[in-house]
């Protein structure tokens, strides 16, 4: 298993630094069709979400056309591809729009009268947003961070495109697993699946006591069971 | 780009069909052992590996099976022509689920409305291919075109009988060696054209190192272990 | 500049228009808001006191504080406080809602359901800086009986809960100007009289000028000094509050409330107020001799007799000529001068025995209970 | 069985006891329910008039409503209404909220966000059998003055408007029983004095009985016969609702609340009306004559003299004799047997000039406008 | 473009039934996870979410395992594997956690009040579902829907591998554009792949019309705009 811990490892690493990549770029984007009646809505909303329309496969293509050379940005971008970052970036573009459909869904249930309140008595913009609109839209937000988190985790067909799958550099989870299916390794195989399922219950475990128990009113709180 | 004083610190990196992988790795500790060389392997559907070279994808060698890939990479200027040689062949054979009672069978012909054949999906798969080609020649593929089911690639065929999704499928010898309930019906060809040739290529403007790795895959150590896996080795 | 809707006749006198050089005023607005159907259209100065907002529902209260807190942005027109522009559409000016400095108390109560009592209180607290933080968490506390709440969630508490956290949150963050939507609609008799109490202290402590939307009354009697009524999104008068109080009871024309006798007085004893050169017996009160205060009695309170009554429980008896007299449908309201201006408010049929009008020479008796007497 | 807390003394005189088997009891209840540090502890039951919940704020009104419309299931005890066992924790009954058809106006209005204002008042109202429809939707309408606002969102509503919503939502499923959260704490005074004339309409035609939570004394008197004060969670007093007025009223001690005499009587003319032999002027109201109406004065208007007063504008005047004498620190309620029992409040002073004591014979004399005449 | 129009005309199929099974035993679910205090939540929650901590691939494996006749059911499911339901099937199981997420955040933002006060005006509690707590989720259902709809359009992992990639029967876009790129033809597969996007788009400009401008407050309404 030592191996395989390292590719656990690494696919822990790249689906936690895809999901700290998406996390400030997805708020902005979804508080940008939340809050903002721009004209631009809808094309960003369609970019965003692009990703979810196509299978990973092509999205992996479509990454390596992009930064491998022959693409827009030419040679500036020809490193990345078949790289550690490769695998960070594809899973978060896949990660991406499930991120922030579940950002918009968090932000617009947000009372848009409670942080006026907190402006009132005295908070600048930014500091609503960190004590006020993203505390009440963190069922949005974490739920966002999780499906983004365990996506990114079990990311393969963009990956194997655009990051390839070269053991110990670039073979995370579940290329290893597509490596032990292909030999016949299925014990191998079934082993990180089932790691897989325990590393994405652990992540909805920590989600589920982060959300805690929202939604209680007067008289349906817990104080009863307490 | 390496200069050739760095060559040796700078591992290749060899594009190889996903097929290969166990092999592959116990012949590059062997070369290790055997050189201090690290090899380093990027492991995927041949026709994938040939689509990522093409769009510019660092490898040095690629060693894929089937001739389509191959020759996709050679129409593409990214292998070099001289460098391009057939290591070892793969068998396909015929399997059926060892508790599914089908009727025997002698040659491909009597498939013919016995049941569902999983095949590697010819047009992705180079194992697929292949075994559309020995369906073709066996003069069976027309009739065969209702049982047939392409599947993502060779494993997958070979799940679709383990698991009595399907009742035929034509995989890799190596491939049915692992899978314990199912059992080999029929080689589908005892040495010629049927098996599928695996090709390794160095590619053009990257360092050299996979011209050395060559050498060595045509080495006893790394024919004994290709053979240790059922592949068949190509004279040199 | 400002001009005030057309002035209304209270018991016979004009309610001067609001000077144009009023040097005090701390807020002055002239804003103009559509929403929907509805439209507000408003202009007004206010000096630091207490400005109570009256008028029926849907007139337009709780959309003018919002736009004087800078949470609707008005179509047209201008904002300035303390001499600071805050909004202006002609200069195209838009301060943040945090240069208002004018903490509002909701309606709605809008208390921040992810935290505790203590942090919703303490939220604006913190964010003055310290040398600039007069009024006191704990005190508030104390004073609006938070103690109890403070690590409950807000959907735990109770409608008057609400409504005291809500007003110790505005309270803590030593605002500039302090507005009030029905800020005591849910409390209890009592508390809401601690309330009043404690803000109108508040207010003389801290001479911050409030604006103060009530339904009641009895609250704008006790709370303000000034008054705008508000009508279908316009001014429909605006003068001292007791006038408003006065006007708003006769226009309602019912019995059920009272047209209010409102004079400034002086304590002169335990039980004895002196308003103008004539002394009045009042409740037992606690305030010092010679504070100044503020004296009402009811118009409907007050007796009238052509004899002096002997042995009389009534404590209070002026003597005085009727000085005007008008008549309504259901009663008449005399005035009297007896030293003081009486308001009093007969039957039509009293009126007639009594045969008043003008120059007729009467008494006029009331109870020490009648009179109320609050700080000036 | 239900056993009343401790009765308090009111004037002297002590409440009864609830008899065992008061026949129309519509609903009877006797509850257990914990919330955080809270705990209510009620139990009671009530005819088909209508019962003014009063009590501090936090004393658990609300609460008790949400158990009595089965939002809120208790921790133990149960809940019948009409005969029909709604909740029991010993049976283990629990029926769906449905089955209380206990129409709710809430404190917080809870208005369907979705639904344009129409749509709210029809909803429950189109859950009915059409037979079962006797309250209409249009009558609703036009009473609570909702036309302009029926195809708005209840969010771009006012305060005021958003409670008549919520009060037009619940009397439009033509409930059994109507549960009132404050229904009018935020209504300016004359909607307020339609909105309870028109429950007191409804309440007269249909029959419907309501609980009816109320910080405001004055809407009490209007409109509920019966009361109940809680006070942390437990009912402190149950009985009618005019002595419970009297009874909040003096024990809040302030001259701002009246007492209240509350007398039964019959209308015998334009501006006059008699309460048992005895005949008193009161403004003149529509009423027809030999209508019941309730009749009631308040104790702090009415005028005590040794002597008969001579040509005064107050036209009441009663001869009797002083039957009880309350002294307390800011005041004396004395009751005069005059024919009817008044309960007159004096200052300590006026007392001592007076010599009121028990057995003392005198004059009571008070303004038609001192008298407040209502449908019984 | 005649054959491509038929795997178009597939994938719209597919994914439309998927969704309208995925519908209803999602919002069971989503009930069960957001209404409930049952010690079996986590449990349900981990099971529905595992598809998504699986590569799509591994996922079509253990369909092929659990509808095979080696699998829990034996030769009763053994017809429906590489069939036009197998590719409804795979693809709504890797779209269910998507779903079901939305599904919970939609709910979880319905404040149970109102759900009462519906109740006490004589609503049964179905009614109470369809007339307040779903419109009031409409966020939460809508792009739930959204999400599963793009995402079962898309699927291509757990599809080829429990579906294959039959012309003509089980081939979709995405096992089409997979077969395009495969073969070389470029052209063809970014035509499907456009296709893709569009059609992903199609769904979002549907669900943004449907979703209409929630969030607006009394003071922020669109009154002014009109
Ligand atoms: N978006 C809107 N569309 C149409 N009318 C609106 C909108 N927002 C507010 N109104 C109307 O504007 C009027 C003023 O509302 P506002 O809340 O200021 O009243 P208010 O004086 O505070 O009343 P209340 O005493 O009942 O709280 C109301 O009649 C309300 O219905
Ligand atoms: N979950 C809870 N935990 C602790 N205390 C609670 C909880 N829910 C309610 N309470 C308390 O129960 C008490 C009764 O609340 P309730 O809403 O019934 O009061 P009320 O009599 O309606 O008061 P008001 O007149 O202010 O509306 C309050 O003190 C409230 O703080
Ligand atoms: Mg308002
Ligand atoms: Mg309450």
């Amino acid at each position: 298993m030592n191996p395989n811990l390292d590719i656990i490892v690494l696919s822990l690493r790249v689906a936690t630094v895809a999901t700290l990549i998406i996390a400030p770029i997805g708020l902005l984007i979804a508080a940008f069709l939340v809050r903002t009646r721009s004209r631009w809505r809808f094309a960003v909303d369609l970019l965003v979400s692009m990703p979810l329309a196509l299978p990973p496969v092509v999205v992996g293509f479509a990454l390596l056309w992009l930064f491998g050379g022959e693409g827009p940005f030419g040679d500036a971008t020809r490193g990345i591809a078949f790289t550690w970052f490769a695998m960070v970036l594809a899973s978060a573009v896949v990660a991406f729009p499930l991120v922030v459909r579940s950002f918009v869904a968090g932000l617009s249930q947000v009372d848009p009268r409670l942080e006026f309140a907190a402006r009132n008595l005295g908070a600048a913009p930014w500091r609503v947003a960190i004590t006020i609109t993203l505390p009440l839209a963190r069922r949005g937000i974490l739920g966002g961070l999780l499906l983004g988190f365990v996506r990114a985790f079990a990311e393969f067909g963009a990956t194997i495109v655009f990051a390839g799958n070269i053991p110990e550099r670039t073979q995370g989870i579940p290329a290893a697993i597509f490596s032990r299916i292909s030999t016949g390794d299925f014990n191998d195989a079934w082993a990180l699946a089932a790691v897989s399922i325990v590393i994405g219950g652990g992540a909805l475990a920590v989600h589920n006591a982060l959300v805690g128990r929202a939604g209680t009113t007067q008289w349906e709180d817990d104080s009863r069971n307490a | 780009y390496p200069t050739p004083a760095e060559e040796s610190t700078v591992s290749p990196l060899v594009f190889a069909a996903a097929s290969l992988s166990d092999a592959l790795n116990d012949v590059a500790q062997e070369y290790e052992r055997k050189t201090g060389q690290n090899v380093d392997f990027n492991f995927a559907g041949s026709n994938l590996l040939a689509n990522q070279i093409t769009m510019g994808a660092p490898a040095s060698a690629v060693f894929v099976a089937g001739y389509t890939p191959i020759s996709k990479l050679i129409n593409a200027d990214k292998v070099e022509t001289g460098s391009v040689s057939k290591v070892l062949y793969n068998r396909l054979v015929l399997v059926k689920h060892v508790q599914r009672s089908l009727p025997s069978i002698e040659s491909l012909q009597d498939l013919v409305g016995t049941g569902s054949i999983a095949i590697a999906d010819p047009a992705t798969a180079p194992a697929g291919e292949y075994a559309a080609a020995a369906l073709k020649s066996a003069g069976a593929w027309e009739r065969l075109q209702m049982q047939i089911i392409p599947t993502l690639d060779v494993r997958a065929a070979l799940g679709a009988v383990a698991s009595k999704n399907a009742d035929w499928a034509i995989v890799y010898g190596t491939d049915a060696m692992t899978q314990k309930n199912v059992e080999i019906v029929l080689e589908i060809a005892s040495g010629s054209s049927e098996n599928v040739p695996f090709y390794y290529a160095a590619t053009i403007s990257r360092e050299t190192t996979g011209n050395r790795f060559i050498k060595f895959l045509h080495s006893e150590p790394a024919a004994s272990i290709f053979q240790g896996y059922g592949f068949d080795i190509v004279a040199p | 500049m400002p001009s005030w809707a057309e002035p209304v006749l209270l018991n016979g006198k004009t309610i001067p228009e609001m000077p144009e050089d009023l040097r005090h005023s701390f807020l002055e607005f002239d804003v103009q808001v559509r929403r929907g159907g509805f439209s507000l259209s408003t202009q007004g100065r206010f000096d630091s006191g207490i400005t109570a907002i009256f008028g029926p529902s849907g007139a337009g209260k709780s959309t003018l504080l919002a736009c004087l807190s800078g949470e609707l942005k008005p179509d047209s027109g201008m904002i300035r406080s303390g001499g600071e522009t805050l909004f202006s559409s002609h200069d195209a000016i838009h301060k943040p809602p945090r240069s208002f400095r004018a903490a509002m108390v909701f309606q709605q109560g809008m208390l921040f359901p992810h935290m505790t009592v203590r942090k919703n209180i303490e939220y604006g607290y913190r964010l003055r800086p310290e040398n600039d933080r007069s009024i006191a968490v704990q005190e508030l506390i104390a004073i609006l009986r938070l103690s109890r709440l403070l690590h409950r969630a807000p959907n735990t508490l109770s409608g008057g809960e609400r409504q005291r956290v809500a007003l110790a949150r505005a309270l803590a963050t030593s605002p500039r100007m302090l507005l009030l939507d029905e800020p005591v609609a849910s409390l209890d008799i009592r508390l809401r009289n601690e309330v009043l109490a404690y803000l109108k202290q508040v207010h003389e402590k801290y001479q911050i000028p409030m604006l103060y939307v009530s339904h009641s009354l009895s609250d704008i009697m006790f709370l303000a000094t000034e008054a705008i009524i508000l009508e279908s999104g316009k001014v429909k008068w605006f003068g001292p509050a007791r006038q408003m109080v006065m006007s708003a009871a006769t226009s309602a024309g019912g019995s059920s409330t009272p047209v209010e006798n409102i004079f400034s007085g002086t304590v002169t004893g335990p039980d004895s107020v002196s308003v103008s050169t004539t002394t009045l017996w009042a409740p037992a009160s606690s305030f010092p001799v010679a504070t100044d205060v503020t004296v009402s009695i009811s118009a409907s309170e007050i007796i009238l007799a052509s004899q002096r009554p002997q042995a009389i429980s009534a404590r209070n008896v002026l003597f005085g000529t009727v000085s005007t007299v008008n008549r309504g449908y259901t009663n008449v309201i005399v005035s009297v001068d007896a030293g003081i201006r009486l308001v009093v408010e007969v039957t039509p049929e009293s009126a007639t025995e009594l045969s008043l009008q003008v120059g007729r020479q009467i008494y006029a008796m009331f109870k020490t209970s009648s009179i109320l007497v609050t700080p000036a």
